[in-house]
This record gives C-alpha cells, structure tokens and sequence, in this order.
C-alpha cells in the first residue's frame, strides 16, 4: 500500500531539466535571456510556457510602481527538526540564497489597469513551490486583507504540493487555506485563481480550486497525485493529456485556459466584473 | 524537545479552568481531566521502534473500520447512498443514526475487510464521488442540526485516472470547505490512517481526535522513503523523521485529544475499542453543546488558521 | 425536431396491461385480490410489485385510524377548454368514477408507530398519475400543513409526469411544488420521498427529486425522458435497467431501494431520526 | 374567452398604481404603461394559424440565439465553463458581463448555427451537467449579488441514455431548487423554443418574460400531436389545442410581459431584437431594485404557488 497522494517535490527543478534552461522543451527552439523575458517565457515559435518565477509574473500583471509586498519577512521554521539527505534549514537557505525568496510564495496589494487586488504568487523554484507553514499563513494574511481593503484576491500557483520537510503541520496548511478562503468569501470578495504549471497536490486539494473563477495556463498540469503514482498504483496507461489543463477543460473542471500574455487583460476584466475598487 | 507552544496553551487554559473550577460542575472537572491528561501525554515521546509499532497497529488487517464502530455505537444507523451525479463510492459511509439519545450523521471512509469487500472499498480511497457523497450528507445534517461525526480511515485519496478527471483534488478542497460552513457541532477522530488529503477532506472539525494508535500524516512512511532515499524500504527511517503517532500531534495542536484502545491495540477487543471511542465522542460533542452555529463555525476556522510555525 | 421530454400519459393503465390483472407479468403466477391485498401487492413468487394505490398504499403506512384527508375536494377545472379525442372535462370525470378519487394524489395527516407525519400518495390509476394543478396544489399545501404542525412530510410518487391537457399550467407545477419544498426546507422539517413505479417526467423533475432521502421500490421505472423518447432520439439501444431504480442506486441517484413489506419500518425509522413528534 | 383572473389582478394592481401615479416619477409611468400594453395584448387572441405562425418563428434557424443577444447587450462578457465534476455543456452558456452599467450573470440554452456547432450544443438541449453549470454560476452570481438573466431557448433536456444516468430529472428539479434560494434580482426571457421541463429548469425567477414570436410549453406540439393522435404530422392541431404563443401565457399569468419583436420577427434584424430585449430587460431589472434578497425570495416563490387552476 506505498502511495503517495500529496505529490510532494523535494528537488528545486519542475522535472529532469531540459539540456538548457532556455531550450524549448517541446520544439527546441533556443532563447537568450532577454528574449524570454521579453515574451513572458513564452516560446514564441510553439507556445510552450516555460516556468515564470514569481517577481517577474508580479511584475507582468501589476501597473507599474503598484506592487506593496507583505509579510516579506515570514520564514520557515524546523518543527520537526527533519535531515533527509540535508537538514530541513540547509535547504531552505539555499533555496533563499537561490530565489531570493523567503519562501515559495509572494504575497502584496497590486493594481492591474488602475484596479485594486491582492495577489499571492507562488515560485516553483523554492523547493518545488511546495506548501508549508510559510505559503499557508502568506496565502492566508492575502485572504485577509483583501476582506479588510475590500479587493478581490488573485492567486497564481505552482506547487508540487505539501511541504514533506514539515509533516503534518504542512498537512494542515489545507485546511487553514481552505479556513482562509472562507473567510474571504463571507467578506463578499473574489477569489481569482490561475494554475499555472504544475499545480498539484495539496495546493490543488486547497485554495487553488476554490476561486470563483479557475484558470490554467496552456498545459499545465493539474493533478492531485503524479502521473508516477497513478501509473504505478493503477497500471493504466495514462491518457496523453492526463492532469493537463486542457483535459480538466474538457471534464468541466476549469472556467477557462489563458496564455500567459492574455492573462493581464484577462484579470483586469475579471476585476471590472468584481467590482474591484479603483 | 522543548515545551511546545501548543502544551504552553494547554497549561494556560488549565490554569483558568482551575480557578473556575469552584464554580464548575462534573462538566468541568472533566474538562479539566482531560487537559492534565493531555498535558501529561505530552511528555511521553514515542521512540522510533514504538512509532512504527503504531504505524503497523494503524494498518492492522484485524483493526475495527468505520462501520464495525457504527454497528456498536450507533442506533437507528441509516445509510444515504450516492452523490446525486455520478456514482456511489463504497470508500465512503455517509448517513444518519441515533447516538447518546440524539440524531447525528457518520461519515468515514471504509476499508474491506475480504477480498471482495476490498476491491468494493477500494482500500478505504475515495473517489471525487465518495467527497461529494460525503458533502451531500453533512450539509443534509447541517440543514436539520444534527451533529456530524467523521472517522478518518484512508491511505488518501484514490490516485486513478477517472478519478483525476472528474476531480479529485477539487472535491477533496471543496469538502473542506464544506466543512468550514458547517454550523453543527462536529468531531472527527481518525482511527487507522489518516494520510494525508484524503483524509483532511473530512477531517476539518471542531475538535479532532486521534486513537491512541492511528497515524496522521502529510504523506506515507512508504512515499516519504521513496522520494528522499529512493527506497520505499526506509520506511520505518522516514516514519522516525516525521513522527505520524498521536502524541506527536497533540504536541502539535494537530489534533485535541488521545482516545485511549484497549492495550494492545483496538484490533484485541473491538467491542471495548468502540466503548472508549463513544466515550471520547460523546463527552467532545458535549463539550460543543449549546455554542451557537456562527460561533462553531468562527472558531472552527480560527482553529485550523492557527496551525504552523514560523517566524 | 419532435421530441417529448416531461413524459405525459394519457391513457389510465401503466403499459400494455398484462392478460389479467393480477397475473404476475415477471414470473406468471396468479393471485386472487385478497391474496394480492394481503401481500401488498407483490408477488410472493419472484418480488414484482404491481401497481398500489394510493388509499391501500396509506392504509398500509399510516397507523390505523390515524389519517386525516386533507384538501380531498379539489377538482381541476379545464383552463384550456382541452379536446383531443375527448374534452378534458369527460376524462376527468371518468377518472373520478373509476378511482373514486378527485385527483391523482391524496394527501393528509397521519402518524406511523406513532409518530406524526404528513403523507402526499400519488394514483396512477388516475388519468397516469400526471400532474396538473391539482396536485401541485395538493402537494404545495401538504409542504405547508408539515411546516405548520411541525412535522416530516413523506411523499409516494408514481407519475407519467405533467397533465398535457392543462397546457402549460400543468409545466408551471414544476416551479409550483420545487418553491413548495423550498418553504418547507426552510422551516427545518424533512422531506422523505418514496418512488413507485413509474416516476417520470415532470414530477421526478420536481419535487420527487428533492427530498432529504430518496428512496425507490424495487424495479421502478425512473427516467426523466421515456425510453422510448429515448430510444428514439439516440438510436442508441437502451441498457436493460434503462431508467430503473437500480441503474439509479448504481449512478449515484438514490439513496436505497426498499422493498413494499419494508417501507413502513423504514419510515418509522426516518421519523425517528427526522424526530418527528409523538 | 372570459375575462382572465391574471387580467383581473393586472386591472387591480394598474388602478392602484393609477391613484398613485401623482406621486411618482417615470419608473411609475413606465410601470403604468407596461400594465395597459399588458391588458390590451391579453385581448389579442390569436388565431390557430397565428399560433402556428408563431411556432415556426420560434424555431426558425435564424433567430437570434444566446449568444447572439450577449454579443450586442452585454459588455465585458467573461464566460465560464464546466460543472466541476463531469463536463463542460456546450448547450448551456453561463457568464458574467457588464449591462446597463453593473455586473450579471447570463445563463441560457444554446443552439448551434451551423453543422457541427449544432453538434457541440446539442440543439440547444443540456444534460445534466449543463443545468449544474447553470446551478454553480447562479450560485456565484448570488454570494457576488449580481443579478441573473436566463434565456431560455430549448426543445427540452436532452432525452440520452448518459443524460439519464447523470440525474437529468434531479439535475432539473435541483436547478429550480437553486433558483427558489436565489437572493438576487432574477429575470428569466423565453427568446425562442421553451420546451418543457427542459426550459424551466432555468426559468424560475422574479419576473418572466416573453419575446413576441416565442413559444413555451409542456411539450412539443409534435409530442403532444403522437400521442394524442399517435401522428405527429397533426402538431399543429396540437398547438392550437394547447396555445404555447406569448399572449396566452400572458393570460394564464405563466409570463409577466412580452417583449417586442421586429416586424416580421427576431431573425429579420438581431441588432434591432436585442436593442428591444435589453430595454425589457433593462426595465424588469429596474423593477427589482432595491428589493431586499429575503423579501424577492419570498415574492417568487409565492409568484411560481399561485399557478394554477382549480375548485
Ligand atoms: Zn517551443
Ligand atoms: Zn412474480
């Protein structure tokens, strides 16, 4: 009975990585720097999405100069005082060192054409944009002050899931998320969630699923357990599309897929239609 | 280990409790019982060997499921069928009956005991239909206030391909979001595994007991082992390092109180496994009566959004 | 484009009635009426259940000499001045003469083992068990009369669906007896249905479908479209149980199917559990 | 043909309003001259060719369909999609969109123009999962207190062997159920086909409305004239016998108003139905506001327990 429901992502890297970070994965077309920047780590030859690290997502969606982060400083602790292969610290300050980041999410109020929301994005490059104390209460404060400043709240996630490193502790950031998003929802405000690759696990079974409106980038995989465990438990072979979000389209699980550079416009609209205060 | 926030609440509340306790009745006092009782478990740290000792009670082939408890402990027992869309998950009990003199609704997942029964249980994992059969059901109970128990007893969430897509990660947030709304009294107590997402999707109560020898974890010991040593067969190693076993979680404030088994394990008696586990529920339900709906519910969530440690 | 989707009936007879009566149409075996009566109206040989009508159907429910009729003067007038190939008017009356009942439903007070409860018992023997305003109305005051005494209300449906013959007054029962349930949600009492044989059309499409518990009789016929509608539109071929109450215990759809000699006990139950008053 | 009890209760409720009229402003007026237009049309009865004329408009394959009216009246329109648990209904739209100046929700049965968008909509009649998408939107729309238009335009649900097995029949009960709850303004308009159970599923709201040539009823003349007549052939004999045309719902007080159609009908010119639609909507919308949520619930309810006629 080994199975792992919570996919949990230990390496820093969304899967074996390509043989350059600015490969196209899917059609091989290769990028400078600038170049991907420039086209939102879209290739611009296949569409392929590449990972987009949480600042520059801030700062594509974001009127310029609006961004105010919060909670800035909020880092993990070592409940468990939990060593695998590293002691549980080592590899959140490398992951520090590594990001800039103090953990996998950033938390802030933002404007988007004038309009006022919260955002909460996450980074899949600390430890796998995995869930632990640290996202939990970042996510949850985000929920808060929205209800308090009367803006919706958009959240744009990628996570392998919950943080193994905390235990159950980071079990429980799903139900405090899930608290979270009901008190927000009480305070009248929306919730907006874009799942971009790879949203699964445990921040799939919270927060990510329970907006009031679901997006997904092109592609991206959204499923509660890995593909691995499904294959290896089930021993069917898996649809080519399994988890991604064109098959939740499909299953009725998700509102809409939106391409990273419609996403902007897309949000500002759904913003007018919340009633977001200008 | 240090004195651990959670116990350092607990002392306080005790502290309280004690200087009101002339006023008090046997309500009282038996709070108060329960608290030192907490407190003093807390000292006892489980070693490695006698975690994994639990780990393989919690699993125990012989171990009572949810519907052997329902059969000793609930009157009246009435089991609701289906999701209303799709199909009826045999992982998942859902349904009213009599307990302690007044309606109440059970839901919990269901492992097979034969072979037959387990394909039908499939292990006790639910499909996205067993949360929604599950959520029908507690907002059913909702509607016409009647307490809701849940017994945790899954290895998570089933990780099948239907289940995929017809949405299981979506179904086990939306069944905790139910729960959030609820404005009933609600307790569960998770009597075998309680792994992970599947088991948190009924598990966010009022109050959240854990028997004695049941384990609550973020992932399996198995799982863990693979990920960081590529070995499942480090298991027992993986277990060590996150502790899954009660008294951990208590320590924690995972969970709010120990529910003792008869030694040895509940599997030894199953009869006096379920006395002691009405006890539990009965004086936790207790505990909930007479709080207003809005008032359950806001410290509900208070209650959860309270767990982690940062700085 | 002709399709039907509430399922009318306009014929007295549930199909193609059997050669006799009370021969069994599963198992062939033949009943006397008192043997039949006895048994409830299933066959003690292979466990059919042939059609019951409402007043045995509440005698065999409600404690002895605890039903109290309620609203039994009902008659429906002919808004539509309706003539197919006879007025609306004749049928009506006819229907009366044949069932010695007003309308297809009767409704009243009763306790069962000694618990008060309100009954709503359809009649297919009138005019197909279809719904027109008179059991909208019927149903509509037996939701009120339990939300006044404070007591469950349990509903036995067997229906072809909405009366054709009232127009669409007879679509307007649907609202009618979903906004009925409704008020009787709100006022904290339950709503227990039974499905007979056949639940069809309009009524399953309404209030059938509502109740806190749904239950069925064995093999009834449960399907919102015919399956002859069915057949005929898809060109499909239609699974054996097409529609019936076990395909819906399979889909997810009821709660359970209780044999006839099993109803009362279980009833009494859910009174017990819905506490209703002694 | 007597004089209707709904032209009664409109006479009534036009002379109070006649009293009143010193004090009011142009809301009021407008609300006076919609009654009159009301009680001069109910005198309108139309002839059978009339009424079969109207069938055929209903249905024409050019009529504006949902999506057509959302494009010239909604602004900002953002569509959502799927049920959550199953699929997505390409026979059942549902969204969110700017009108007259604030957001709604849109909700409606799509018919498909050309092949193979007939195809993906079915015709316009949903499975189940298209009411549930309906159920789930309505929902989000009512926490958010945005209004909802529905447009109903549908032979009926679709009669499939999925779609029976999915909980067609409870699909559309629990969708009126979910409209019964609604705390919103609701306006629901007939603008083609409202066939059967199929289009009231999504019709039970505050005010319903009517376009001219559109037709609403408990089934299909031609399902009516096969089993009246076991000929289909004779439906617009049927159609007379039942009168599904706009001014007969009207005088049956099934509708509230009938919203105008270019001469000649919708499908002569969409820009022209739609401008005619939105100031309808725009208008009953109106007379809504300001209503509190309990008191519109109440009032609907009441509205939908009136219908019907018996002694
Ligand atoms: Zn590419
Ligand atoms: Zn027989």
């Amino acid at each position: 009975m080994a199975k792992i429901d919570v996919s949990v992502e230990t390496g820093d890297q969304p899967a074996p990585p390509p043989s350059h970070p600015n490969t196209c994965p899917s059609c091989h077309s290769h990028y400078r720097d600038d170049e991907l920047e420039r086209e939102l780590w879209v290739c611009t030859q296949c569409g392929h999405h590449f990972p987009m690290r949480a600042r520059p997502r801030i700062a594509s969606l974001a009127d310029p100069g609006s961004f105010v982060e919060e909670a800035a400083d909020l880092h993990s602790e070592d409940p468990l005082h939990f060593f695998d292969l590293r002691p549980y610290t080592e590899r959140l300050a490398e992951a520090e060192m590594k990001t800039g980041l103090a953990d996998a999410m950033v938390i802030g109020r933002a404007a988007i054409d004038g309009r006022n929301t919260m955002l909460a994005v996450m980074d899949f490059a600390f430890m796998g944009g995995s869930m632990g104390s640290v996202v939990g209460e970042k996510f949850s404060r985000a929920c808060d002050l929205a209800a308090e400043t009367g803006t919706p709240l958009i959240s744009v996630t990628s996570s392998g899931g919950a943080r193994m490193q905390e235990g159950i502790l980071a079990l429980m950031q799903l139900p405090k998320t899930v608290a979270a998003v009901e008190d927000l929802r009480d305070s009248g405000q929306a919730l907006v969630s874009v799942m971009a690759h790879p949203t699964t696990g445990g921040v799939l079974a919270s927060f990510a699923t329970l907006g009031d409106v679901l997006l997904a980038e092109p592609n991206a995989l959204m499923s509660f357990a890995g593909p691995r465990v499904v294959q290896e438990i089930t021993r069917e072979k898996l649809p080519d599309d399994f988890g991604r979000a064109e098959q939740n389209v499909r299953y009725g699980q998700i509102d809409a897929i939106v391409p990273r550079p419609q996403l902007r416009s897309t949000l500002s609209r759904l913003l007018r239609l919340f009633d977001a205060p200008e | 280990m240090p004195q651990s926030e959670h116990e350092l609440r607990l002392r306080e509340r005790l502290g309280r409790l004690k200087n009101l306790s002339l006023l008090g009745g046997a309500k009282l006092s038996g709070e108060l019982e329960r608290l030192q009782r907490q407190i003093d478990r807390i000292g006892e740290e489980a070693t490695d060997e006698e975690i994994w000792r639990k780990v393989e009670l919690a699993r125990h082939p012989e171990r009572p499921y949810t519907l052997d408890y329902i059969a000793r402990l609930v009157e009246d027992w009435f089991e609701l069928h289906g999701d209303r869309a799709l199909g009826d998950d045999g992982a998942m009990i859902a349904g009213l009956g009599k307990f302690a003199g007044r309606t109440i609704a059970v839901v919990g997942q269901q492992k097979g005991r034969d072979i037959h029964e387990r394909q039908k249980r499939r292990f006790g994992m639910p499909n996205p239909e067993g949360y929604r059969k599950a959520m029908h059901v507690m907002e059913l109970a909702d509607r016409h206030g009647f307490p809701i128990v849940t017994l945790v007893d899954t290895p998570g969430a089933y990780p099948g391909v239907v289940a995929e897509q017809h949405g299981q990660g979506a179904a086990i947030a939306a069944s905790q979001a139910t729960m959030a709304r609820l404005t009933v009294p609600t307790v569960a107590c998770v009597i075998g595994e309680g792994g992970s997402g599947g088991a948190i999707a009924i598990a966010l109560a009022d109050r959240v007991l854990m028997q004695e020898n049941a384990i609550y974890s973020v992932i399996s010991p198995e799982g863990c082992a693979s990920i960081l040593w590529r070995d499942a067969g480090q298991a027992k190693k993986a277990a060590a390092a996150f502790r899954p076993d009660a008294i951990h979680c208590l320590e924690l404030g995972v969970i709010d109180d120990v529910v003792p088994e008869p030694k040895g394990g509940a599997q030894i008696d199953h009869d006096m496994a379920a006395r002691l586990l009405g006890e539990a529920l009965r004086d936790t339900l207790g505990e909930l009566d007479g709080i207003p709906g809005d008032e359950l519910r806001r410290r509900r969530r208070a209650r959860f959004r309270r767990l982690g440690v940062y700085a």
